[in-house]
């Protein structure tokens, strides 16, 4: 178990961290098993009110998933009260499936141990760490799948801000302000690249202030613009004689 | 070293991933397969006679020379290399989902977990121990996920025949209709 | 192999560097210098008279095992070092604008994911799974972007009719006028 132990002195029973559980199931099998109760039994209404003590103390009540649990007992625990039909046959206890999915979760839990402690040791053995660039090689062949491409795809269309169209955001260019950020930085260095002056620049419009304002300067001869090779980053430098202008 | 034996090692040494006797095949062609074996075989004995620092090694698809077990904590303690991170408990336990259930919707990992996966799945994905191998047929078609070849190097096993068998599991499912669901999907 | 050429070799294997004799006094610490060297000698020596497949090379930052040289031709030309790879996640976007875009210039890519896609185009054109496929009309007359057949081959597919519609993979894609707009940015 990796719930620390509760702190049976104070009156809130559940000291328990916040990442000690990794989701509603386990805090409730945490319960169950503090209570010692039979899992096939489980008395509902006393392990509902614990379970949302629990995700209140732990300031769980944000997370949907455990919502989503804390609304599932209490639908149990209100079928429950309700009176049973005369012949218990045609009664089914509200409760079975939630036993059978702690159940298979108990399981997830067992395997997921043996995976780390196989893991774990075999971590203790490591392959070769060093390879060699393939020398003049092709490159090395790929795989893809349909579904890793629609996927892709999927992802990107879902990322696209609302609406998926192409917009046109009116956003007036600040010349002013990026000559000032370019004057600044120079202050402090000699000598800055172009990306430097860019800096966070996110929208198109920023980019292009800067760039305008970069230009601006060389014409005025305030900087001098260097680039060693074609498609080299673009080196800025103050002018020697920036001081007399 | 007989050149075959010679040359396997050269390739294990080289290779970032498990050899197969089939791609030891193609490095000897027209040499019987029982040459082949001979060939590990005198690589695993040397490396045991002579004391070497590693071994070979069955897992997953094939073979690989993995340092010894017993000099792992000496070789990280002197920084030499970095055990590789491990994995979370939520990357675990959707891990063991995966793998005894494949293949399988994000919903039904979801359903059994009780919790949202989608993070952990896309770092399992990343990690490249698990992929999406397929669609679901139905509503929205569902992105089906399974495990691969790089879950059996992780875990140091040649098949997931090596996990443990849910009936080995200390807790079973009494209910039998439902432990037969559970494992045969 | 005495403990500490044993200990020196596991080093060796595992490292992702060549380990100068510094590294290698932590892994031996209160060994005398000559006896250090006198592990990476019992060891070159043992490569030497055992014929194995790699061999001790002094480099520049210290020493490293290192495939025969002799031996690394066949290996390479048996490909069966380098396992395929996957796509990056920026690869498999940017492959999928302009699967359903084509043709495609750099600044449509780039306008849709957000981010510079020079780096990702490129080795997308290495692994010949895009080519060029003509010229804008316009200003500097940027170069357009299709997919290949290799393209096809790879997906298993016969011809890019058969990749679902837009509006048939699930999400917001259900506004035709858009998404036909999205096709013409």
């Amino acid at each position: 178990m990796t719930a620390p132990p509760t702190n049976s002195a104070d009156q809130t029973p559940f000291v328990v961290r916040l990442d000690a559980f990794s989701g509603p199931l386990d805090l409730l099998l945490h319960l169950i098993r503090e209570q010692e109760v039979d899992i096939y039994d489980i008395p509902i209404a006393a392990i509902a009110d614990q379970f949302l003590e629990a995700i209140d103390a732990l300031g769980l009540n944000e997370a949907a998933d455990y919502l989503e649990m804390a609304a599932h007992l209490l639908r149990i625990k209100i079928q429950l009260l309700l009176p049973r039909p005369f012949d218990e046959e045609g009664w089914e206890d509200p409760r079975a499936e939630l036993v059978r999915r702690l159940l298979e979760y108990e399981q997830v839990r067992e395997v997921a141990d043996w995976l780390a402690q196989q893991s774990s040791q075999h971590a203790g053995r490591f392959p070769r760490g060093w390879f060699a660039d393939p020398p003049e090689l092709p490159p090395r062949p790929i795989t893809l799948s349909l579904a890793e491409l629609l996927v892709a795809v999927e992802e990107l269309v879902e990322s696209l801000p609302e609406p998926v169209l192409h917009r046109v955001v009116p956003r007036p260019l600040d010349v002013e302000g990026a000559t000032r950020r370019i004057e600044a930085l120079l202050e402090e260095r000699e000598r800055l690249t172009l990306l430097d002056a860019i800096g966070e620049a996110t929208s198109v419009a920023d980019v292009l202030s800067v760039l305008i304002a970069v230009l601006e300067l060389a014409r005025l001869g305030r900087i001098r613009l260097a680039q060693r090779k074609t498609f080299g980053s673009v080196t800025i430098r103050r002018e020697p004689d920036r001081t007399a202008v | 070293m007989n050149p075959i034996a010679q040359l396997f090692e050269a390739a294990f040494f080289a290779a970032a991933h498990p050899l197969s006797l089939e791609d030891l095949g193609r490095l000897a062609p027209d040499r019987p397969r029982e040459e082949l074996e001979a060939a590990l075989e005198e690589l695993r004995r040397h490396y045991e006679e002579h004391r070497h620092g590693f071994e070979l090694v069955e897992v997953g698809e094939g073979f690989q020379l993995l340092t010894r077990r017993d000099l792992a904590e000496t070789i990280t303690e002197a920084h030499i290399v970095h055990r590789p991170r491990k994995l979370s408990r939520a990357a675990l336990e959707t891990l063991a989902v995966i793998a005894y259930r494949q293949p399988v919707s994000r919903a039904d990992i979801e359903e059994i977990r009780g919790v949202s996966v989608e993070g952990v799945l896309r770092s399992l994905l990343d990690r490249e121990v698990i992929a999406v191998v397929g669609r679901a047929e139905g509503l929205g078609r569902p992105l089906l996920y399974g495990t691969t070849p790089q879950l059996l190097e992780l875990l140091g096993i040649r098949s997931l025949e090596e996990l443990p068998r849910l009936e080995e599991l200390s807790v079973a499912l009494r209910m039998p209709t439902e432990a037969a669901e559970l494992g045969e999907t």
